[in-house]
């Protein structure tokens, strides 16, 4: 559907966390955070991605950027096999994917000065040093709309929105070719999330960035995603371009997260209608993907 | 700079308790040049004098007055304070290198490494000070420097054991992922990210250790390990001044309320210094 | 009445043979059990079990003993039982601590149930005095019993309540068989091992006897109006020893100047006040046989210590070390630290080096690796020439000075039980340890002591802490 | 559960075995018993009789052979000194030091604890200073000047309380308050801190909104959490107390276990130096393994996280 | 009546960066059986005021200068600690933002929910249980029988929002006050919990403070909204004028920022020039003139007092200007 070759493509990723012997419990239950798991990301694109929460959308983050070590599946960057690298040798896709973390506050160290912490990336990879590194800097904190002289401030004489401008500098300082926003915005107040989500595009416009965008705000997503995926309990259940996807929800769980959208009108007040009761549909683990238009897959299971 | 002074100023305990710690120090450093009596000389016929305040800057007298070989105490104190000061800071510095380093990779790298660094915090903690200093000086003999080391090593384990749970929660936190994101080495992400945020509380471990370790000194001159006589140092003050408490209660009072005075001064700087090196509590610009 | 007697430790074992130890275990077992001969505070030596003593020979001695004595069992105390006992600490196989005192003793000839005879294979003329720390085990008894844990009395008191580490209480054995009486009714000792805590226990009554109390103490005690306190010479000579083994300890001049440079009576006076009394030249205090009354201490004269240092020609550009055991003789870090003061005043540097005393112990008895100066006390139980000088004698382990004519009079001193030919010999001995001066003679330690005004109570300077050796007040 | 237990054990045990392998080969540096043991004028030939009396002539591997595969059937070896079975001699020790160790610790508890919460709760009042300077004092102060000092307010001057040993609950009285004030020190900073954490928090403010008395914010929301530092500092100092708090028991002449190790020491008496600390190192390595458990008992999280 | 009327609250905090200004002068009342949306910039005052309302402002640092809190008929800000008690949790009921760290990690959440029904009901023992299941069922949490045994960590962050939320409304509050309760939650979820609240409303007339970042859930939940900058009121009315016709500038830049519904047609989203005031050195003003681009030298120099516009009666703005007739100017000037 994309026409632009894929940057990312994600196969079948799993993790799971728990399992063993506990001291009170014979058995600790596996949470299956992620299960089957698949999509791919084109160069310049945002997917959207939304869902219950816990059904495994960070878990889905880090798992792609190899925060965490998938149980099984694959990650390609750019064709290349990211799953099975460690260390040194995952150095230099580290330069090429960063994350954009939920929570700015915890995303900061709060006792490294916010300029340091941006240049931090390009000391890692030696990419620039001295007085290059202190212009690039300064270069990236005008480019997400912080005054440079903000550079020797500590993060916690910030607002929430400067704060994550410094997490998006520091994401964008090694100029990815990807990024995982984690709920950036969740956090923020109208006016700061509107100035984010400019930034997100702007960027976008210059970089040629690709997204992977978390939220819950599916407003937002629908103006920002040129895809969306939605998450239940670890799957994903249903994928489509966006436009898709709010005219022609399939499956009900992405039926019934689009009915909830409130809209910012009071005469447009949303009828209360019982939600899907997610308990009672979790998808059952043989359940397949099916293309029901081009490019629109639903997770084929029966519902409830 | 200026900052510093002006904040201190500006807390009432923090500037009393930097102004005594200078005082002490600044004692220290220079008592080479306050004409004070010899310190390791005594005049044996002035033994165990009191405390006399009378013709206070005649050459003989003693303020505070004389140990039991008729050595001037305050001249004692104060030039004693030199080698405390200096073997204590030694040691807990010393022994928070090494147990906040510790503490971090076992809070950190977790697993094996934490289990095994943990039970060989309970394997020191159950052999006996006094054994740890007889082994000390068995395998290296009576010497400061392996006071320091002695002291040292009873002490990282109450730094590492608190470092490490300040660190299993830091861990979780989202900007050492977000370290290990852009790549950084773990050595990187233990010593830039997560040190830092545990420098509070290793500060106060400090703060407590030190008075611990003044006194332990005295434990150790009675193994003959500690600071050799007739050198004075405020632990074998202690000591040797034991004896003579109910006759002579200014031969260990004393060195007891020096003792006393450094760790209040230590601690209410140490409060302050914690604040200051906040950068949440020290948003005054 | 009731008596209680402070002790600085606990005692180990119940075994008589079990411990060398004078002033701890020995003192308490010594109510238990019974000796052939028992030592007066004076020092003199009385009768117990035996009844008479003479040496028959120069390798005999022959002992009388009490009729009728028994242990609180009804064993019976005879000449048998002594001869059992005797073989029991010279078992070659199965030897006790206190083995290496009856080394001399080759065997024991039962005469008669109240009479025997002891051989030795060298004449051993201290040996009554020896037998005055040698109590007797009921042999049956000890034959299905424990006596490391247990006791059976023959003597004036019997245990009545034990608590390790911190009290053994005694009552009178109503089953003695001598003429002393128990004068009191318990007699406790309890544990005090810090010097504070034990003045305090004094002060507050809850003692009655209390040893090693620093001297400037004393006199407070003695004012407080309720205990008296004072000190008398005890057997043990202070002095700092020369491993004469290491240059330049082997100087003659060197050691004498060293000699000449401490002011011994200022140690006395000011340290111990008053109460220290300073060595004749010897390490033999007056209540020693073989004290030669003739000799005087060296002068303290720092100018001819000087003079004679140059004359040494030794070097002193390098400090000596100076052991010194912690916490082990009265005030002796105090003295340690005045006598390096006074080396120091004509030139001599020294370094320091405490060491708690069993690793003192370590080097001086095993290694065989004393530094070139270090503290030393020391006595001997006999109170004998024969013993404290041996201390001293060529290829002895504990000497480190090999002197040839020394040896010969020693020699010649315990060739012998004619104590006019010994006494000479030893006079000579000590001249020539006073010239050659192996150590720096310093003073004999004070024996310390303070006791309640409930009791009355002679002092001694040997270790022992009896309570026979006190009366109620009344 | 089992699993779990049995793990911990495990290492508990590798971790008795170090300690006791360390002071093992510690101790035989340290020097010779037989030197010390017998009388001044023993011949070397005596001191070498008695060192293979004592098993002390065979080489060390054999002899740490050997005291291993008797220490695993519990027999320390008879004690140098007291020529009994060591451990016996150590466990004699053992009521008092425990007695003692106890007292000291449940006095130290209560008294930081309302220290250490009011100094709280009354975050910056005169009161919480007065609390916190003495706190300071108590850590600062050496015990033996404390110990003396009270001996001789009390025992002497006074006249209401024994100068020392062991028997009645009187003898306790001032042993246990020495070592109680530096436990109730080190308690009441180390729970001021905590407590002062834990009131920041958001559930603080849920218990508060809900309208709950005073009382059970504190004891059930506050209190509850800020145990865990304290129940860590609990079990450092209970070990500290059960291996002997060796100056309060030589200043008050308190037969306990810390004071019998030192004469061990001293004395080289290797049986009793290796049984007290197996027994300290085990009894320490259990109070360990007891706080893991009470870790999750008091914590829901860490019981989740095992 | 107004069940709750605030008079003249100020509150500042001493911090060692000077004092912040967080709540200035702040006045409004809430009628029974009203629901009142407070909508606002991060930092103006929202949590703060509510804290101050019911004591569980931190105090040091915080500090109520001060004001009236007249809650039926009785002045929350001079009661004593214990009778301010009594109401917290059963006259009124509150739920807080972060439900990761707003409940107890090591008890249970029944017992936390039995905590606040035993202090201000009489119900004990079985009637106490059936009680706590029933709100457990009333707030969505399947199997509540079982779930009562466990603890925070074994529920899901959604899950503990509505255990918070059941917390808040167990003893039926008369006034109910949520801060940003449903910000971490999903859509799905957070319209179940707006149902409750209406359900709520409807069975016992319960009145509702609703605070929130989320237009659309005032736009959904509240009669009145109340916009909140710097400390202050900016514009307050019922949700139909505010939402169309806005008067405030701030209240127009809010409701521009939120981006279109339906096909994407903008290819920026508007956004309010500048940055949040530092209320440690609050402007002199208005405290949104200087991001304010029709602000007036008045805007600057003043504070506009709080007044009546629009035909809709209730409908207030504090401004000194006309915004509708800005508007239009501008509109022409564009055109
Ligand atoms: N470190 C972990 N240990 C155990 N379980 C975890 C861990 N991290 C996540 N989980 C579980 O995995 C599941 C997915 O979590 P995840 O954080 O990915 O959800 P999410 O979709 O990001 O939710 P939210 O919208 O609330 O952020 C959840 O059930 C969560 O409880
Ligand atoms: N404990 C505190 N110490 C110092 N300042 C505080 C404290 N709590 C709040 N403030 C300040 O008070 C002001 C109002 O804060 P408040 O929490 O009420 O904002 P809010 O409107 O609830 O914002 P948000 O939408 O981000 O929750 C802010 O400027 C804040 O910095
Ligand atoms: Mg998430
Ligand atoms: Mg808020």
């Amino acid at each position: 559907m994309t026409t632009s070759p894929p940057v990312l493509e994600v196969n079948g990723l799993m993790r799971s966390y728990g399992g063993g012997k506990t001291l009170f419990r014979k058995e600790k239950p596996v949470i299956h955070a992620i299960n089957d798991v698949s999509f791919q990301i084109a160069e310049g694109e945002t997917l959207g991605l939304v869902g219950e929460s816990g059904s495994g959308k960070s878990t889905t983050g880090r798992a792609v950027l190899h925060l965490e070590t998938p149980d099984a599946g694959s990650v390609r960057f750019r064709g290349q096999e990211l799953t099975t690298l460690a260390g040194k040798a995952l150095k230099p896709y580290r330069r090429e994917m960063q994350m954009i973390f939920q929570d700015p506050y915890s995303a900061l160290n709060p006792r490294m000065k916010v300029g340091r912490f941006v240049a931090e990336p390009m000391v890692v990879h030696g990419t620039e040093s001295g007085s290059a590194l202190q212009d690039r800097v300064a270069e990236l904190f005008r480019l997400v709309g912080l005054d440079p002289a903000f550079m020797s401030r500590y993060p916690h004489e910030f607002s929430g929105g400067q704060r994550q401008r410094i997490n998006i500098a520091r994401a964008i300082a090694l100029k990815p070719a990807f990024i995982v926003a984690d709920e950036p915005i969740t956090a923020l107040d109208v006016s700061i999330q509107a100035q984010i989500v400019n930034l997100f595009q702007d960027l976008q416009d210059q970089l040629g960035l690709a997204y992977l965008f978390i939220a819950h705000d599916l407003s937002m997503v629908r103006y920002l995603c040129s895809r969306v995926a939605v998450m239940l309990r670890g799957r994903i259940v249903e994928i489509a371009p966006t436009e898709q996807i709010f005219s022609d929800p399939r499956h009900p769980y992405t039926q019934s997260l689009l009915a909830a959208i409130p809209v910012p009108d009071p005469d447009r007040r949303r009828p209360p209608r019982p939600p899907f009761d997610v308990s009672r549909n979790i998808p059952p683990r043989e359940a397949q993907m099916a293309e029901v238009a081009p490019g629109h897959f639903v997770l084929d299971h029966p519902i409830q | 700079m200026k900052h510093f002074f002006r904040d201190l100023c500006r807390s009432k305990a923090g500037l009393f308790g930097a102004v005594l710690l200078a005082i002490i120090v600044l004692l220290a450093l220079f008592a080479p040049l306050l004409h004070l009596p010899d310190p390791t000389r005594g005049d044996l016929r002035a033994r165990l004098a009191g405390p006399t305040w009378s013709g206070l800057f005649s050459p003989g007298a003693h303020p505070l007055g004389t140990d039991e070989v008729g050595r001037d105490i305050l001249s004692r104190l104060i030039h004693g304070s030199r080698m405390t000061l200096m073997v204590a800071s030694t040691a807990v510095v010393l022994g928070g290198i090494v147990g906040t380093f510790l503490g971090i990779l076992a809070g950190y790298k977790g697993g094996l490494v934490d289990r095994i660094l943990m039970r060989l915090v309970d394997i020191q903690l159950a052999i006996p000070l006094m054994l740890l200093a007889l082994l000390v000086v068995a395998a290296l003999g009576p010497s400061i420097t392996n006071v320091v080391l002695v002291l040292a090593l009873t002490s990282w384990i109450r730094y590492a054991r608190i470092i490490r749970a300040q660190v299993l929660s830091l861990r979780e936190r989202e900007f050492v992922q977000s370290a290990r994101a852009i790549g950084a080495s773990t050595l990187r992400i233990m010593f830039l990210h997560i040190l830092p945020n545990v420098l509070t509380p290793a500060l106060v471990v400090g703060t407590l250790e030190l008075a611990r370790v003044i006194i332990m000194d005295a434990a150790l001159s009675f193994l003959g390990l500690g600071v050799q006589p007739p050198t004075p140092s405020w632990g074998r003050m202690l000591a040797d001044g034991r004896v003579y408490l109910s006759s002579a209660w200014w031969t260990v009072t004393f060195p007891g309320l020096a003792i006393v005075l450094t760790v209040l001064s230590v601690n209410l700087f140490g409060d302050w210094l914690r604040d200051y090196f906040d950068p949440k509590t020290r948003s005054a610009k | 009445e009731d008596v209680t007697i402070a002790q600085t430790s606990a005692i180990n074992t119940l075994d008589p043979h079990g411990s060398a130890s004078v002033g701890l275990d020995l003192s308490v077992l010594s109510h238990i059990y019974p000796t052939l001969i028992l030592r007066a505070p004076d020092y003199s030596l009385q009768p117990s079990l035996a009844t008479k003593w003479e040496a028959v020979d120069d390798l005999t001695w022959k002992f009388t003993l009490h009729p009728g004595a028994t242990f609180e069992n009804g064993e019976p105390l005879d000449a048998d039982t002594v001869a059992w006992n005797i073989k029991r600490v010279t078992d070659k196989e199965h030897p006790t601590r206190i083995s290496s005192w009856f080394s001399q003793v080759s065997g024991v000839n039962v005469i008669s149930p109240t009479e025997f005879e002891i051989k030795t294979s060298t004449p051993y003329p201290a040996l009554p005095a020896q037998l005055s720390m040698f109590m007797l085990l009921p042999p049956k008894w000890t034959a299905d019993h424990n006596p490391v844990t247990e006791t059976m009395s023959g003597f004036l008191y019997k245990v009545s309540d034990y608590v390790p580490g911190d009290h053994i209480t005694l009552v009178p054995n109503e089953k003695y068989w001598g003429e002393k009486k128990a004068q009191f009714d318990h007699v406790t000792f309890r544990v005090i091992p810090e010097t504070a805590s034990r003045i305090a226990a004094l002060m507050a009554g809850e003692v009655d006897l209390i040893n090693k109390v620093p001297t400037n103490e004393l006199k407070r005690i003695d004012d407080s109006g309720k205990a008296h306190a004072g000190s008398v010479d005890s057997t043990r000579s202070v002095f700092i020893k020369f491993n004469t083994e290491k240059p330049p300890m082997d100087n003659k001049k060197f050691r004498q100047a060293l000699n000449y440079a401490v002011d011994k009576d200022l140690i006395a006076d000011a340290l111990f006040d008053g109460k220290a009394t300073v060595s004749t030249c010897q390490v033999m205090t007056p209540d020693y046989f073989g004290y030669n009354p003739d000799l005087k201490p060296y002068a303290y004269d720092p100018a001819k210590a000087k003079e004679l240092i140059k004359e040494s020609g030794v070097d002193l550009s390098q400090p000596i070390e100076f052991e010194l055991p912690t916490s082990t003789y009265l005030q002796g870090e105090e003295v340690t630290q005045a006598v390096a003061q006074m080396f120091q005043d004509v030139g001599v540097k020294t370094d320091i080096q405490s060491m708690e005393f069993g690793t003192y112990l370590d080097k001086y008895r095993k290694a065989h690796d004393l530094g070139r100066l270090s503290l030393l006390g020391q006595a001997w139980p006999t109170m004998d020439a024969d013993g404290l000088l041996t201390l001293f004698k060529p290829g002895n382990q504990y000497s480190y000075w090999n002197d040839k004519a020394f040896d010969e009079q020693l020699v010649a001193g315990n060739g012998t039980t004619d104590e006019a030919k010994r006494k000479e010999a030893y006079k000579k001995a000590t001249e020539i340890m006073c010239d050659e001066a192996p150590v720096v003679f310093l003073y004999a330690q004070p024996a310390t002591y303070g006791y309640s005004d409930r009791v009355k109570y002679t002092p001694r300077g040997d270790d022992w802490m009896r309570a026979f050796d006190m009366t109620p007040a009344q | 559960m089992t699993g779990f237990i049995l793990r911990r054990l495990g290492e508990s045990l590798l971790a008795v075995w170090g300690v006791v392998t360390i002071v093992f080969f510690v101790t035989r540096v340290l020097g010779d018993p037989a030197a010390l043991l017998l009388p001044i004028g023993a011949s070397p030939a005596d001191i070498a009789q008695l060192r293979s009396q004592l098993g002390l002539d065979q080489p060390l591997i054999v002899q740490y052979g050997q005291f291993l595969l008797h220490a695993v059937q519990g027999d320390f070896g008879m004690s140098f000194q007291h020529s009994r079975p060591a451990m016996q001699v150590v466990l004699e020790r053992l009521p008092a030091t425990a007695l003692l160790a106890f007292t000291a610790i449940a006095f130290g508890l209560i008294i930081g604890g309302i220290a250490g919460s009011v100094a709280a709760l009354k975050r910056g009042r005169a009161i919480e200073l007065v609390v916190m300077a003495v706190a300071l004092l108590g850590q600062a102060t050496p015990v033996f000047w404390l110990g003396i000092m009270l001996i001789l307010f009390f025992g002497v001057n006074m006249g209401w309380l024994p100068t020392g040993g062991y028997g009645s609950w009187q003898n306790l009285v001032l042993p246990a308050f020495t070592l109680a004030v530096f436990v109730s020190a080190s308690i009441a900073r180390l729970l001021r801190s905590s407590m002062l954490e834990i009131l920041k928090e958001d559930y603080i403010r849920t218990a508060k909104a809900k309208g709950l008395l005073r009382s059970t914010v504190f004891f059930w929301h506050v209190a509850r959490n800020a145990l865990i530092p304290v129940v860590t500092m609990t079990a450092i100092l209970t070990g500290e107390l059960l291996g002997g708090s060796v100056v309060t028991e030589t200043v008050f002449s308190w037969p306990g276990i810390g004071r019998l190790i030192i004469q061990a020491i001293e004395a080289k008496d290797f049986p009793v130096i290796q049984a007290g600390i197996t027994l300290i190192a085990t009894i320490f390595v259990l109070i360990n393994f007891l706080v893991d458990l009470l870790y999750g008992i008091l914590d829901p999280r860490i019981r989740a996280r095992r | 009546m107004a069940l709750l009327e605030i008079k003249n609250l100020t509150v500042q905090f001493d911090t060692p960066g000077g004092v912040v200004h967080a709540v200035n002068d702040l006045s409004y009342s809430v009628e029974a059986g009203e629901t009142l949306g407070i909508v606002g910039e991060s930092g103006s005052g929202k949590s703060v005021h509510i804290l101050a309302l019911l004591g569980l402002l931190p105090t040091p640092p915080g500090r109520i200068v001060s004001g009236e809190a007249w809650f039926d008929g009785q002045n929350l800000m001079a009661m004593s600690d214990r009778a301010l008690r009594e109401v917290r949790g059963g006259q009124i009921g509150m739920v807080f933002q972060d439900p990761m760290s707003s409940l107890n990690p090591v008890l249970t959440v029944g017992r936390q929910l039995k905590e606040v029904l035993v202090r201000h009901t009489d119900l004990r023992g079985r009637a106490l249980k059936d009680r706590m299941v029933e709100l457990l069922d009333i707030v969505g949490i399947p199997h509540p029988e079982a779930r009562l045994s466990q603890y925070p960590h074994e529920f899901s962050g959604g899950m503990r929002q509505r255990v918070m939320i059941a917390i808040g409304m167990a003893c039926n509050p008369r006034l109910l006050i949520a801060d940003e309760a449903t910000t971490a939650l999903d859509v799905t979820v957070q319209a179940q919990i707006l149902d409750l609240v209406r359900k709520l409303k409807e069975d016992f007339g319960t009145t509702v403070i609703w605070i929130t970042h989320d237009m659309g859930v005032v736009a959904e939940l509240a009669d009145t909204i109340q916009v909140m900058y710097g400390g202050r009121i900016m514009e307050r009315g019922p949700v139909r004028p505010v939402f169309h016709d806005p008067r405030s500038a701030y209240t127009w830049g809010l409701l521009n920022s939120l981006p279109d519904e339906g096909a994407r047609t903008q290819r920026r989203l508007y956004q309010i020039p500048g940055s949040p005031p530092n209320m440690a050195k609050p402007p002199a003003g208005d405290p949104f003139a200087p991001r304010n681009p029709f602000a007036t030298e008045r805007c600057r120099a003043e504070v506009p007092p709080l007044r009546e516009v629009g035909d809709v009666p209730g409908h207030k703005v504090a401004a000194w200007y006309d915004l509708p007739a800005l508007l239009a100017a501008q509109k022409e000037e564009t055109q």
